[in-house]
């Protein structure tokens, strides 16, 4: 199978920012992503039911450069004020193209 | 008396059922209610109360509205703001958390609202057997009945003490609004009445004023029979979150537990003298005492998350849900009604 | 008296519930309804209209039946053959699309079908309230009654629409039903046959047939009191949807919009007619009406992501949802009840 | 007379949901049920059965409860022991699973208990629209009423066979119980207790007794009324699930499959028979046969996945699920109770 | 810990597809699956409620011939018809044995 | 953006071990991790439904020290009584040094 080489980012936030950071992700050229509801703790605390707040699992394949742009725009928008992380892992893609 | 009203307020399943969610954390019981049962029986109490309260103040003349509507707004603004100096200056709580928590006791719980309509509609049906030839005047003597448009007060206190608690915060912070990444003031506002709670209340409260006694009568056999029992089980879920936090109690300190506990008493007293001077009946000043004793677990909470992310969770949670609502359903109900009753000289 | 319908329509909490969906989104406010919340209310809905229209059914002499179920099936299929023509030749669909869209017109709302069982029941008591002396025949020539077998003409017109359009679209692409990796037809029907609102509609029918008055005493406290009002709770999660739909209003085209507006009005007079001629009272005829006016939005969604994935979900479920089912509930209702009494000239 | 009984009992839309779940399977429906709401589902029934039976227990003197009790006791200590050796010896299955699969048949099933219930409310039904005139006491001797304590015997019945079985299983092991990784009796029993199941049906029949008549009645109308509606709701997803299991039976084996229905009626005429001697009702003596013939599958399972995780789901769970609760509420229900009268001589 | 190099390959698809490549890829081999639901947007609009039809993620550890079988059948099967990604990262997995 | 290599331990297991497992491993000296719900199939059978018990999947960022720790009591207390699987990706996390 052809695939292509990109990247896998994953940010996990509060799900009271998920507009917003849908938002920024789009406006920086994402084309897709893919959402899920998630439980965690954290240094903020435990974020386990509605109460407290939930968190989103935000996964994006992108092309190394957008994912560059979104981790950017992430720590300099919501490092300081928000509690929220990101990470990349390596992936190969099929229809990979589609993502560039 | 006094007496009866605590037996009635400590006898009550839903109670009960709050009590049994704390016992089931302290057993490590794998107990758990989805969150989606959570929200949506969050949704269902918000639109049974606002419609039932719409339909209510669609039969009320203006006038007999005005002065506890403007009691309440009174209520939600100064609330806030000596919370706010207390936490900060006695508390020693840092300016966000100091406002976060001042919002909370500021804004309402709409669930610790229910439980005061169920413990008043119970005294009723407590004073009927006792005395079956009761007269409404009696009744309302003794704190049976209340107004109707009860619902309209919890949805008036809900969201000023929230944005003069937000308010307050950026003005002690010295910040302009415009500070970098920081939610202006304007959206703040924006998102709070478009919040889940402020939006179900105020939409349905309207909704039930524009179909009047049709349209409530249409949907009563949903949102009036089972209420009680729905109220039941929110309350099992809301003793199993408050076991967790229990836990917190030692973080949060001596000073927020004694706060959690004072704090609601003088509201109490003070949203039942207010009521009192507004016109209101013996029942109804006690609700209104309840309002203002009781601090917000929906719109707060989410409100504080976004806009004072740097407020910690634990203080604000742990006081209005592990300390100042169990006190305000088990002890308090009766207290203030007791202290409404000595108000009015019944 | 078309101001009496249009206020009954109008000042129905569900028609205000799904209006305040929409306002909801407008505003971004976070009002959600979590996913499994939709599901069982749509779960609830279907049970409860198949089984009440089973045991109506269970009490109705077969020939009273025959004529209505032949009227709905034949405005099944031929509905979706000329939706099909139009929005190819003159909306410039392409295959796909054009079948998609007309499967939709073709199939029926059962929450449509929901709001306008609550509008006529209303109506009754609002013509009660007008006149408490009024007979069961001045009611039934008003509009007031319907047939109890309504449910079983919904089951009825449920999927062949689907089934012809998605033929047509096959045929249309003159495909072998046995291309590489399509779906063969026979596929197609089994999985829409034990597609979940068939087989609730189809299988509580039966249940509530088997079962008659017995049977559905037992469950009517669940499954007929609460009804109105959990529809009231499904329009507000459908206003929210609709709501986000609406900002795919101008990329869907005015001739869609055209389209959702026009040929529901044209098919409910279609349906009015065959119901009279079926022998359907005024109500049962509009009822009719309304079905065949309806889109559906379980059924045919669900058949077409399988079936026809390559038609756009921005052109079917905009056009169901955002246009048509909004002017059913809220003008279709009135306005099919005005011209079913002209039609019978009462 | 025995005809009646069955009709009673295949009549109703309960058991027609479950059948029309399986279906379902057959069919491949896309139907599902979202986690959530089965878990919704699940505590309702529970807090509902747990609360009524609470209050019953409240107005009945202990000199009336304590016999039931004990036979109820014996029958879950018993039943546990000797189905095990019958599973080791004559099953040939392995001590894990033996004793898995013995502590859900002497465990048992809330749903089977409440459809238990409606047969017999709906037998006292069918009984009165025959005759009119029937006292009280000949109601009684044909098995329209029971003790309204029963839901005090299934909590009674619900762990001690647990216990039981994992003792059992842990001795026969020849293991200390502080084998590596192993969770200790002690933590078992705790978790057992703590256990959603026993939670709730233990709490709520406290609360129930607490709060008596009058809490009771606060909350009947969403405890009570709709019960059996959700009765409903519940066994159609419980079809789904046998459906789905129905495919594991060809590998679970005749002797499980032969096990499945006969203990069943073993244990529901020693039920029946222990129920006699300890002074209940035909009705009541009927229900205890049920509960002994019932096999778990909330607590049992959740149970056996942490204390004897080596046991395999396929069996324990296809036996309870797709072999004994079908046969249970479709042939058992009136076929305990012919073999009640046939005791009883009535 | 002693752990085997595997393919951890990821699956996208509409819910309405379960079913269908679930039985798909045990009929090519693979002795397990995780599932998740997801949420989502892409080229096909937004897959943000069941209105619109939901997400699923499946998960399957896998050897790297197992992976390329299934990608294999994906892109020939489902690809030209439905929307639907996929694709591959690198895992170190405890008891890998298991899944060979 | 700089980044920090950490390693990115997911553990797919039983929810009844829930507590238990998020006792382990902050005992072992995690901060935090992420939870989700999730369905399956194994060589146990299937975990499709709250009837046979679902699935929880726990992911965690840690140092590729910690995460031996991990595996390693893993191993030792779970997987010869419960059905569980663990495995590592490599991932390159922004704000690492939070994890460490
Ligand atoms: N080490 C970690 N591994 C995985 N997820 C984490 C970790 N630390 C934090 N999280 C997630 O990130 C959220 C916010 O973390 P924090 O800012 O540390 O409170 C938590 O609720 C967790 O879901
Ligand atoms: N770039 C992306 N990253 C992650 N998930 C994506 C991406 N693009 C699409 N998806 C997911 O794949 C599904 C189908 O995508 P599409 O075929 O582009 O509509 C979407 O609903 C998303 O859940
Ligand atoms: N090859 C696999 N890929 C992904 N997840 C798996 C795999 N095998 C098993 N699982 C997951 O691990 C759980 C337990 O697996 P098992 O012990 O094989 O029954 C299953 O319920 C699945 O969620
Ligand atoms: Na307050
Ligand atoms: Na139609
Ligand atoms: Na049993």
């Amino acid at each position: 199978m052809k695939t292509v080489s990109l990247k896998l980012l994953t940010i996990i936030a509060d799900e009271a920012l998920q507009r917003r950071l849908i938002e920024d992700i789009k406006k920086l050229g994402a084309k897709g992503y893919t959402l899920e509801k998630a439980y965690g703790e954290g240094d903020s605390g435990g974020r386990i039911s509605q109460w407290e707040g939930e968190n989103i699992r935000l996964e994006m394949l992108a092309s190394a450069e957008l994912a560059e742009k979104i981790l950017d725009k992430i720590s300099r928008d919501y490092f300081d004020r928000y509690s929220i992380i990101a990470y990349l892992c390596d992936a190969q893609v099929l229809r990979g193209e589609k993502f560039l | 008396m006094e007496i009866q009203a605590l037996v009635v307020s400590l006898l009550s399943p839903m109670v009960l059922a709050f009590v049994l969610g704390i016992v089931a954390t302290a057993m490590k019981s794998d107990l758990k209610f989805p969150e989606e049962l959570y929200t949506a029986l969050t949704i269902y109490l918000l639109i049974a109360i606002g419609l039932k309260g719409g339909y209510k103040l669609s039969i009320t003349p203006f006038s007999e509205f005005i002065y506890p509507a403007l009691a309440a707004l009174v209520l939600g603004v100064v609330i806030p703001i000596w919370a706010y100096q207390i936490l900060l200056r006695m508390g020693k709580f840092d300016i966000a958390n100091s406002a976060a928590i001042a919002a909370h006791y500021g804004s309402v719980s709409a669930v610790t609202f229910g439980e005061a309509i169920a413990f008043h509609d119970n005294l009723k049906v407590a004073l009927l057997e006792q005395n079956p030839q009761m007269t409404e005047e009696a009744l309302k003597l003794a704190g049976g009945v209340y107004e109707g448009f009860m619902p309209g007060l919890l949805t008036i206190m809900e969201f000023p003490a929230i944005i003069v608690a937000i308010l307050t915060a950026r003005i002690a912070a010295g910040k302009s609004s415009k500070s970098n990444g920081e939610t202006s003031l304007g959206k703040v506002m924006q998102e709070l009445l478009a919040g889940k709670s402020s939006l179900l209340l105020i939409g349905f409260l309207i909704i039930g004023m524009i179909c009047g006694k049709r349209g409530w009568e249409q949907v009563a056999p949903f949102f009036e029979a089972p209420f009680r029992g729905i109220l039941a089980l929110f309350l099992l879920e809301a003793g199993l979150v408050t076991g967790r936090r229990l836990g917190d109690l030692k973080k949060v300190g001596g000073f927020l537990i004694g706060f959690g506990i004072v704090m609601p008493i003088l509201h109490a007293m003070l949203g039942v003298y207010l009521g009192k001077l507004a016109g209101l009946s013996l029942g109804g000043a006690t609700i209104l005492g309840v309002l203002s004793a009781s601090a917000s677990y929906i719109a707060a909470p989410a409100a504080c998350r976004v806009a004072l992310p740097q407020a910690s969770p634990t203080y604000y949670l742990t006081a209005s849900l592990a300390i100042t609502f169990p006190f305000n359903i088990i002890v308090g109900l009766p207290l203030y009604h007791y202290f409404a009753k000595l108000l009015y000289g019944t």
